[in-house]
C-alpha cells in the first residue's frame, strides 16, 4: 500500500441510546477504493458524516493528509479536498446541470464575494465544470434544469459535483441506491474510471458493485468494524457471512 | 392575451387620475382614524362634522360643501399620503380631522406651509402651539395639556396632597403629566410610565397600592384606559383611592365598555352633554336622533370644527381665493360653540372654560358624566407666549 | 384475499410501479422478493394508500381499495410493519401499542396487550420506555406487535429483520412462525431467502416495478438460476 | 423565443416607459397626486425588492425588514433635527456637525442600515425557519420600542423635517425631481440586484436557499454569504427609508412597526418572490388596491384579507408568475 | 417584599393567560407544522362572543360557554376552508394566508359589532378581592384565571398522556403516515386538534373580556407575545409553552416594576423612569433573542 491519506482513530458517536460509531478505526491509503458495508442501521452514513464534518464524533480523532481535522467544519474540509455525494440525491434542482457543477467548482476558486460578473460567463468556472460533466457522462445535458433529470442522471450529477472540485478524497454514500441494473452498471463503470486518480470511500448495498470496485472492505455492525480486508478475505470471513451476507439458520 | 391585460391594467391605472370636476361645493378634506382600535374616535369626529352639514342641508354657513373622508389607520405616513392626495388631486384648501398628535405632526406642518388651512378637531401638540405655530393652523379643541391642567388645578383646589401619576411612555404621556403638575401643588407619590398599548396593569396597580397615595391621576387614552379602569376596580382600589384623569378615558362610548367601574371618577373636560346652552341642546338632541347614541367630546369637537368653518365661509361668501380674508374670518370664531363661550388666543388655540365632570349612574341606569365644577375660566395654553404670531 | 392488478404508481414524475400483479391467499404466508430499489416498498405503500395509485386495481375483502385513504384501508384489516420500523419515538412502548389498538378483523380472540406480550415476551420489560430509547431489535418487535394490535386480516412486513443481530432475527422469525400457526395471512418482504423458503408458501419476485416471477417455495428453491438472476448477491 | 422571456421584456419595457413618462402623464391628466402616489410605490418597491433578495433568493424569511427602513429614515430624521436645532450631532469624542446634503446623509444612512443589518443578521442567522422569523421580529420590536423612547427625537410623535435633503443642481423639494430620484434609485438597485443574483455570490446564496448543508459540503462557508446578503438587503431597505423620510418629510416609530414588515412580505409574495420585478409589481398592486378599494368602502380590509388567501391558494407564483403563464422557476 | 410577592402573582396570572394562548398555537404548529397568525383572531372571537352573550343574558358562564363553542367552531371552519390546504406548504405561504385572515376577522368584527369596544364585567361571585398574601388584597377574578389555567394545563396533561386520543395526537405529530396506516383518521384528528387550540384561544379571550377592552384588533398584541412564548419554549412542546409562558409573564410584569427602580440607583429619577419603561418593553424580546442565541430551537425542542 502506498502512503496513508485518511485515518480515523477510535471514533465514538452516540445518538441517545443508539451507539452509531464504536471503536471505529480506519486507515485508508492514497488511491484506494475502500468500501464500507454492513446492514441498515450499522452506522455507515454516520461514518461518512463524521468524515465530511457534518457531525462531530464524541471522541476519537480524524486525520486527513497529515492534518488533524476532527473538529473542522464541513466547508473547510471540502476545501482541503474532501468531497461527498449524498445518499438521497441532493442536487440543486432549480439550477441547470452545468450550474450545479460549476457551483461546485466555484467553491475551490477562491472566495465568492464577487458580486458583478455573471458566474455563467466565467471560463474558469465553466470549463472545469464541463470537464467534470464529461467524466460522468452528462455533457449532453448541461443546459437542463437538474429537476428534469432522471434518477440515474441525478446520481451521475451528484458524483460530477463531487468531482468538480478536484478532491483528494471522495466519499460516496450509496451511489447506486434506487438505480435499475443498467444504471448500476453505468455507475460502476464510472467509479471504475475514477479509480487510482483519487481515493474513494464507498458506502454501498449492491454487493456485486462493491466486490467489483473495492480494494479493501470494512464491515460494520452496530457501528463497530468487525472485519477489514480485501474482497476475497471478506467473502470467506465467517463472522461477516453470519452477520451480513445472509448465511444463517433460523 | 396577457399583454393585453397588462395594457388594460395600465390604462385603468391612468383612469384613476383625471377625475377633477370643476364644481361649486367647497371641498373639505378630513384625514382621520377610522380603523384600528382607535377607530371610533375618528368616527365620532366625522359624525359630528357631518351632523353640522346635515343640519344645514349639506351646507356650512350657507355655502355648499363636500366632505372628503379617508382613514389614516393611525399611521403618520398614511395620513401624510392622504393629505397630499386631498391637496394635489382634489385641490382641497381646508383640512381637518386628525385624531392623533403623531399623525398631526406628520401632516400639519407641511400642509399649512403649502397654503392649506388646517383646523384641528382633536390633537393639539405643544410644538404646534408654541414655536411651530402657523397662521394657517387653527385648533378648535384644546392644546394637549389643557385638560390635564384642569385636573391638576382641581386636585390642588380639593386639597389632595399625595398623588400618584401614571401615563404611557410617549410624548403625549409625558406632556400630560407635565400639564397636570403645572397646576398641582402637592406631593407626587409616584410617577410611572407604562408601555404604549399595554393591556394589563396588574403590576402597576400593585405598585400603586403599595405607594399609598391619596389620589391617582392617569392619562391612558382609548382601550388602555378601559383596561386600566376595569382592573383598578377589580383590584378594589376604586373604593379606597379616588381616580382622576382627563376626559379622554371617560367619553360616552368608553363608559359603555367600562361600566360601573368608572362611577365616581373625576375627569377634566371642556365640554359635556349637560352644558346648558342653546347650541349644545340642539347638538346633543340632533346627534342622538341621527346616530342613535350619545355624543362624545370628540363628536362635539368635530361639530364645532364644522361650525367654525361654516362661520368663516359665510363671511367670505364661500370664496376662498383670498386666504387672508378667510383666515381673518376664522380668527373671529364667530359661531356659537357647544361649549359656550369660545375664542381664539394669539396662537389660534382656544381660550375657553374647562370643567371637571364626574362619572355617575343615572336613574335610568345609564352611566354618564355630570358636570361638577368650572375649574378654569377663559383658560389659555402655556405655549402661546412662544408663538411668534 | 388481497389482489393487485396492473398497479402503476409514480414518485413525483418518475414511475416506480409498472403494472404489478399479485395475489395473497387467506391464511398463507407470501413473500415479495427482489433487489433493492426494485419497488417492493412501493408496492406496500401502494397497498396501504400512502403512495397514490395511478392505474390498476387493488382488491381487498371484496372491495376496491386503491382510492381509499390510508386509515380506511387499515380499518378494513391491513396491518403494516413498515420498512425502518417507524416507531413513534415520543410515545412509550405501551403507548405505541395502545394508541391505535382495535379489532378490525372482528376476531373472537383479539390480540391485546397481554396477548402480544406472550408472542414477544422481551417487550414486557420495557413497557414504560420511550420509542427512541429502545434498541433496534426491540423497535422491530414492537413494530410487529403494534401492527398486531389492530388485529389485521392481513399483516404486511417490510424488511422486518434488516440490520438486526442474528439472535434477534431469530426472535422475529419465531414470532412469525407463531402467527403462521394461528392462521394469520402474511405478506413478507425480506432478504433472508433461506428462512423464507421454509416459512412461506408462495413467492413473488419483483424487478423494475413488475412482478416477473410467481411460484411456490419448492419451485423457487429448486431454481438456482432464478435465484442468481433476480436475487443474487 | 421563450414566451416567459418575451413577456418579461414586455412587462419591463412597458412598465419602464410608463414610469419614465409618469410625471408628464400626470401633468397632462392634471393630477399631480399621481406623482406622489407613484413616488411612494417606487419607494415601497425598493424596500420590497431588497426583501426579495433575502426571502426569494436567500430563503431567509425576515419579519423585521421594516426595522432597516426605519433606521434609514431615522438617520435622515435625526440629522435633519440637528440641522434645524443648530446643535452638534455629537460633541464627544470630537465635535461632529450635522448635515443636510444628500451626498453625506444618504450614504451615511445606507451604511448605518447595512451595519445594523449585519449586527442583527449575525445573531439571527444562527437560527432558521420559524425561529428566524421570530428572532428578526424580536429585533425589530426592540428597535421599535427604542425609537418610541427616543424622547429627544420626538418619541412616538416622531420628527418633522422642514425640508428635503439638498442636492447640488437638483431641487428635491420639487415632486417631479424627487420622483425621478426615486426611480433612479429603484432602477439602480434592481440592476445591481440582478447582477448580484447571477454572480458568484448570488449563486452561493441561491444554493444555500435550496440546500445549505450541501453547500457546506461543497466547501462554502454559507453563514458569511447569507450575512452579507442580509446586510445588502438592509442597505437597500435603508435607502428606501431615506427616500421615505424625504418624501413624507417626517419620521416616526410607526415606520418600524411589525405590520409594516408584514406588508413588505405581502408585497414580495403577491408580486412573486425570487423574481426582483415581482416585488415591484406587488408593491404597486398593494398600494393601488389600497387606494382604489378604500375609495369605495372603509371596510376594504374585509376584501383584501380573502384576496391574499386566494393568492396563496391559487396563484402561488404571484402576479409575475401569473403574467408569465406557467410561472417561472425561482431563478 | 409584599409588593414583590404580589408582582409574582401578577406574573403568574399573565403567564397563565399566555399559556392558554400558546398551548393551542404550539399544538397546531407541532402537529400540523403550520404557522397560524390568525390565532389571535380566535381569541378576539372568543372575547366578542362572550361579551355579546353576556350583554344579552347577563350570565358570565353562558358567555364563556358560547365563546369557547364559537371559537372552536370558527377554528375548525378556518381549518377546513383555508389551513388544511396549507399543510406542507412553505411557512411563507402560511404567514401570508393567515395574515389575510387577521385582516378579514378584524374588519368583520368592526362590521358586525361596530368600532366601539364592548363591555363585559366580572361575574358577581368573583368581583371582590381576596388577601392571599396578607396585606395585599388580590382580585378574585385574577385568581380564578390562574386556577383556570392550572385546570387547563392539568386537562391537557391528562388528555395527552393518559388518553388514547392523546396518544394518537402525539403519534400523529411524529409520523402522520404511520398513524394513518394504523387506522387513525388523522385528518379528522387534525381538525379536532385545531378546534381544541381555537377553543383554548376562545377561552383566553372570554376570560380576558372582563379585564381588557373587547375591541377589534385586540388579538394582535397578545399574538406577538404568544409567538415569543412558543419560540422560547420550543415549538410544539406544551411543556415548553407552559414554562416559557410563565417566564414571559414574569419578565413582562417584573421588568416593568423592577427596571425603573433598578435604574434609579444610578440615574436621575426622570431618566430612570423613562429608560426603565423603554427597557421593560424590550425585555421580553431580549429574553427571546438570548434564548434563541443559546438554544436555536428553544428550551424544549421537539423537532429538529
Amino acid at each position: 500500500m502506498s502512503e496513508l491519506l485518511l485515518e480515523t482513530v477510535n471514533l465514538e458517536k452516540r445518538f441517545g441510546a443508539v451507539q452509531a460509531s464504536k471503536n471505529l478505526s480506519l486507515r485508508i491509503a492514497s488511491g484506494e477504493v475502500h468500501a464500507l458495508i454492513g446492514p441498515n442501521g450499522a452506522g455507515k452514513t454516520t461514518v461518512i458524516k463524521q468524515l465530511a464534518g457534518e457531525i462531530r464524533p464524541d471522541s476519537g480523532a480524524i486525520r486527513f493528509d497529515g492534518r488533524e481535522i476532527t473538529y473542522l467544519p464541513a466547508d473547510v474540509r471540502a476545501r482541503l479536498g474532501i468531497a461527498r455525494s449524498f445518499q438521497i440525491t441532493s442536487v440543486f434542482q432549480p439550477l441547470t446541470v452545468e450550474e450545479n457543477v460549476s457551483l461546485a467548482v466555484q467553491a475551490h476558486k477562491g472566495h465568492s464575494f464577487r458580486f458583478w460578473r455573471p458566474a455563467a460567463q466565467e471560463p474558469q468556472l465553466v470549463l472545469p465544470a464541463r470537464w467534470a460533466l464529461e467524466r460522468v457522462g452528462l455533457e449532453g445535458r448541461s443546459r437542463v434544469p437538474a429537476a428534469h433529470l432522471s434518477h440515474g442522471e441525478r446520481r451521475q450529477l451528484e458524483v460530477g459535483m463531487a468531482l468538480a472540485g478536484n478532491p483528494k478524497l471522495l466519499l460516496l454514500d450509496e451511489p447506486m441506491a434506487g438505480m435499475g441494473p443498467g444504471g448500476t452498471v453505468k455507475m460502476t463503470e464510472l467509479i471504475m474510471g475514477l479509480k487510482r486518480s483519487l481515493t474513494i470511500v464507498l458506502v454501498e448495498h449492491d454487493m456485486k458493485a462493491v466486490f467489483q470496485l473495492a480494494d479493501r472492505i470494512t464491515v460494520l455492525v452496530y457501528g463497530e468494524p468487525i472485519a477489514t480486508g480485501t474482497p476475497e478475505q471478506i467473502r470467506i470471513n465467517p463472522d461477516v457471512r453470519r452477520a451480513y451476507l445472509g448465511d444463517e439458520q433460523a | 392575451m396577457r399583454g393585453f391585460i397588462v395594457t388594460a391594467a395600465l390604462a385603468a391605472l391612468c383612469s384613476i387620475s383625471g377625475n377633477i370636476v370643476a364644481s361649486a361645493p367647497v371641498k373639505i378634506g378630513m384625514v382621520t382614524t377610522l380603523s384600528t382600535k382607535a377607530g371610533y374616535l375618528g368616527e365620532d369626529i366625522r359624525d359630528g362634522f357631518r351632523l353640522a352639514m346635515d343640519l344645514e342641508g349639506g351646507m356650512l354657513g350657507g355655502v355648499p360643501v363636500e366632505l372628503l373622508v379617508d382613514d389614516d389607520g393611525r399611521d403618520p405616513g398614511k395620513g401624510k399620503q392622504i393629505a397630499e392626495r386631498f391637496m394635489q388631486r382634489d385641490g382641497v384648501k381646508i383640512m381637518t380631522g386628525i385624531v392623533f398628535s403623531n399623525v398631526a405632526m406628520a401632516v400639519v406642518p407641511k400642509v399649512v406651509r403649502d397654503g392649506v388651512i388646517y383646523i384641528s378637531p382633536n390633537a393639539g401638540p405643544s410644538a404646534l402651539a408654541g414655536k411651530g405655530c402657523h397662521e394657517n393652523y387653527f385648533n378648535v379643541a384644546w392644546q394637549n395639556d389643557n385638560l390635564h391642567e384642569a385636573v391638576g388645578q382641581y386636585a390642588t383646589d380639593s386639597g389632595f396632597q399625595n398623588i400618584y401619576l401614571l401615563a404611557p411612555n410617549y410624548p403625549a404621556g409625558k406632556d400630560a403629566l407635565q400639564g397636570f403638575k403645572r397646576y398641582y401643588k402637592g406631593n407626587v407619590a409616584g410617577e410611572v410610565y407604562t408601555k404604549l398599548g399595554q393591556s394589563d396593569y396588574a403590576g402597576e396597580l400593585a405598585a400603586l397600592r403599595a405607594a399609598k397615595p391619596d389620589a391617582v391621576f392617569f392619562f391612558l387614552p382609548g382601550g388602555m384606559g378601559i383596561n386600566f379602569i376595569k382592573q383598578y376596580a377589580q383590584a378594589g382600589l376604586n373604593k379606597e383611592i379616588p381616580l382622576m384623569g382627563p376626559a379622554f378615558s371617560f367619553d360616552q362610548r368608553l363608559l359603555k365598555a367600562v361600566g360601573d367601574a368608572a362611577v365616581g371618577v373625576v375627569n377634566g373636560s371642556q365640554w359635556n352633554h349637560d352644558l346648558e346652552n342653546d347650541a349644545n341642546l340642539l347638538f346633543v338632541e340632533a346627534f342622538e336622533k341621527t346616530y342613535g347614541r350619545m355624543p362624545t367630546l370628540y363628536a362635539s369637537q368635530g361639530y364645532d370644527a364644522a361650525r367654525l368653518i361654516g362661520s368663516a365661509l359665510k363671511q367670505v361668501g364661500g370664496d376662498l381665493s383670498d386666504m387672508s380674508a378667510f383666515r381673518a374670518a376664522l380668527r373671529k370664531a364667530d359661531f356659537a360653540s357647544v361649549r359656550g363661550a369660545f375664542k381664539f388666543g394669539s396662537n389660534q388655540h382656544p381660550v375657553q372654560d374647562i370643567y371637571v365632570r364626574e362619572v355617575v349612574r343615572t336613574e335610568a341606569g345609564d352611566i354618564t358624566n355630570e358636570t361638577r365644577k368650572k375649574v378654569f375660566a377663559n383658560h389659555r395654553d402655556a405655549y402661546a407666549a412662544e408663538c411668534a404670531m | 384475499m388481497l389482489t393487485l392488478q396492473g398497479v402503476e404508481a409514480f414518485y413525483g414524475s418518475s414511475q416506480v410501479l409498472f403494472g404489478v400483479d399479485l395475489q395473497l391467499e387467506a391464511g398463507s404466508v407470501t413473500t415479495l422478493l427482489g433487489r433493492n430499489g426494485m419497488g417492493k416498498t412501493s408496492v406496500v405503500r401502494a397497498i396501504m394508500g400512502i403512495l397514490p395509485v395511478h392505474a390498476g386495481v387493488i382488491r381487498f375483502a371484496g372491495r376496491e381499495i386503491q382510492l381509499m385513504p390510508s386509515y380506511s384501508i387499515a380499518r378494513l384489516g391491513i396491518g403494516m410493519v413498515p420498512e425502518g420500523r417507524q416507531i413513534f419515538p415520543n410515545l412509550t412502548l405501551r403507548e405505541n401499542l395502545l394508541a391505535a389498538a382495535a379489532n378490525y378483523s372482528g376476531s373472537s380472540e383479539p390480540y391485546d396487550l397481554d396477548h402480544v406480550l406472550t408472542i414477544f415476551p422481551k417487550l414486557g420489560d420495557r413497557l414504560s420506555h420511550f420509542g427512541n430509547q429502545l434498541s433496534g431489535g426491540e423497535q422491530q418487535m414492537l413494530a410487529v406487535a403494534r401492527a398486531l394490535m389492530i388485529n389485521p386480516r392481513v399483516l404486511i412486513l417490510d424488511e422486518a429483520t434488516e440490520g438486526l443481530a442474528p439472535l434477534i432475527r431469530a426472535e422475529i422469525w419465531r414470532g412469525l412462525n407463531i402467527l403462521k400457526q394461528k392462521g394469520q395471512t402474511i405478506l413478507v418482504i425480506d432478504k433472508n431467502l433461506d428462512v423464507l423458503l421454509r416459512i412461506a408458501d408462495h413467492h413473488h419476485i419483483i424487478e423494475n416495478g413488475r412482478v416477473v416471477w410467481s411460484g411456490s417455495s419448492a419451485r423457487l428453491a429448486a431454481d438456482d438460476a432464478l435465484q442468481e438472476r433476480y436475487l443474487g448477491v | 423565443m421563450n414566451p416567459a422571456l418575451s413577456l418579461r421584456k414586455f412587462v419591463l419595457g412597458t412598465g419602464l416607459v410608463v414610469l419614465l413618462l409618469l410625471p408628464i402623464l400626470a401633468t397632462v391628466a392634471g393630477d399631480p397626486y399621481l406623482i406622489t402616489l407613484f413616488s411612494r410605490i417606487l419607494i415601497y418597491a425598493l424596500a420590497a425588492v431588497s426583501l426579495d433578495l433575502i426571502i426569494g433568493y436567500g430563503g431567509m424569511v425576515s419579519l423585521g425588514h421594516a426595522a432597516f427602513v426605519g433606521i434609514g429614515a431615522y438617520v435622515v430624521g435625526i440629522l435633519a433635527f440637528h440641522m434645524q436645532d443648530g446643535s452638534a450631532l455629537a460633541s464627544w469624542p470630537f465635535e461632529l456637525q450635522s448635515s443636510n446634503a444628500v451626498l453625506v446623509v444618504w450614504p451615511a444612512a445606507i451604511l448605518i442600515s447595512a451595519s445594523m443589518a449585519a449586527l442583527i443578521g449575525a445573531v439571527s442567522l444562527r437560527t432558521r425557519g420559524m425561529q428566524f422569523i421570530m428572532i428578526t421580529l424580536a429585533f425589530a420590536q426592540m428597535l421599535f420600542y427604542l425609537a418610541v423612547s427616543l424622547e429627544v427625537y420626538g418619541g412616538d410623535d416622531g420628527i418633522s423635517l422642514w425640508s428635503r435633503n439638498e442636492l447640488p443642481l437638483i431641487d428635491l423639494g420639487d415632486d417631479r425631481a424627487f420622483y425621478y430620484i426615486c426611480l433612479i434609485c429603484l432602477l439602480i438597485f434592481l440592476y445591481l440586484s440582478d447582477r448580484l443574483v447571477f454572480s458568484r455570490f448570488g449563486r452561493v446564496v441561491r444554493g444555500a436557499k435550496v440546500n445549505e448543508l450541501r453547500m457546506q459540503s461543497l466547501g462554502f462557508p454559507t453563514y458569511r454569504y447569507k450575512l452579507v446578503c442580509f446586510s445588502i438587503a438592509g442597505a437597500g431597505a435603508g435607502l428606501a427609508g431615506v427616500l421615505m423620510a424625504n418624501q413624507s418629510e417626517f419620521v416616526s416609530p410607526s415606520l418600524l412597526h411589525w405590520t409594516h414588515s408584514g406588508e413588505l412580505i405581502v408585497m414580495v409574495l403577491l408580486g412573486g418572490m425570487g423574481t426582483l420585478i415581482g416585488p415591484v409589481l406587488g408593491a404597486a398592486a398593494m398600494l393601488l388596491m389600497e387606494e382604489v378599494l378604500s375609495a369605495y368602502t372603509e371596510h376594504w380590509m374585509v376584501f383584501l384579507g380573502p384576496f391574499l388567501i386566494f393568492v396563496v391558494l391559487f396563484a402561488k407564483r404571484g402576479i409575475y408568475g401569473w403574467l408569465s403563464g406557467t410561472g417561472v422557476e425561482s431563478e | 417584599m409584599l409588593l414583590f410577592l404580589e408582582q409574582l402573582l401578577n406574573g403568574l396570572q399573565l403567564g397563565v393567560m399566555l399559556f392558554l394562548m400558546s398551548a393551542g398555537l404550539t399544538l397546531v404548529f407541532g402537529i400540523m407544522r403550520v404557522i397560524n397568525l390568525a390565532h389571535g383572531s380566535l381569541y378576539m372571537v372568543g372575547a366578542y362572543v362572550a361579551a355579546t352573550v353576556f350583554l344579552h343574558s347577563g350570565s358570565f358562564i353562558l358567555g364563556l360557554l358560547a365563546a369557547i363553542t364559537a371559537a372552536g367552531l370558527v377554528g375548525m371552519l378556518v381549518e377546513l376552508l383555508v389551513l388544511r390546504r396549507l399543510y406542507g406548504r412553505d411557512h411563507l405561504d402560511q404567514v401570508l394566508a393567515t395574515f389575510g385572515l387577521i385582516l378579514f376577522f378584524n374588519e368583520l368584527t368592526v362590521i358586525i359589532w361596530g368600532r366601539q369596544p364592548l363591555f363585559m364585567d366580572v361575574p358577581d361571585l368573583l368581583s371582590g378581592t381576596i388577601e392571599v398574601i396578607p396585606g395585599a388584597p388580590y382580585p378574585s377574578y385574577r385568581l380564578a384565571i390562574i386556577l383556570a389555567g392550572i385546570l387547563v394545563a392539568a386537562f391537557l396533561y391528562l388528555l395527552f398522556n393518559h388518553t388514547r386520543l392523546g396518544m394518537q395526537i402525539r403519534a400523529g405529530a411524529s409520523n402522520r403516515e404511520m398513524i394513518a396506516a394504523l387506522g387513525v383518521n388523522i385528518k379528522l384528528l387534525n381538525t379536532l386538534v385545531f378546534g381544541l387550540g381555537a377553543l383554548l384561544a376562545g377561552l383566553a379571550g372570554a376570560m380576558a373580556g372582563p379585564i381588557l377592552a373587547v375591541e377589534s384588533g385586540m388579538g394582535e398584541s397578545i399574538l406577538i407575545l404568544t409567538f415569543v412564548v412558543i419560540v422560547i419554549g420550543g415549538i410544539g412542546s406544551i411543556r415548553g409553552a407552559l414554562i416559557a409562558a410563565l417566564m414571559v409573564g414574569m419578565v413582562e410584569t417584573l421588568g416593568g416594576f423592577m427596571l425603573p427602580a433598578l435604574l434609579r440607583l444610578f440615574l436621575p429619577a426622570a431618566t430612570a423612569d423613562g429608560a426603565g419603561a423603554s427597557l421593560a418593553s424590550m425585555s421580553v424580546y431580549m429574553l427571546m433573542a438570548v434564548v434563541l442565541v443559546l438554544r436555536p430551537h428553544g428550551l424544549f425542542p421537539v423537532h429538529d
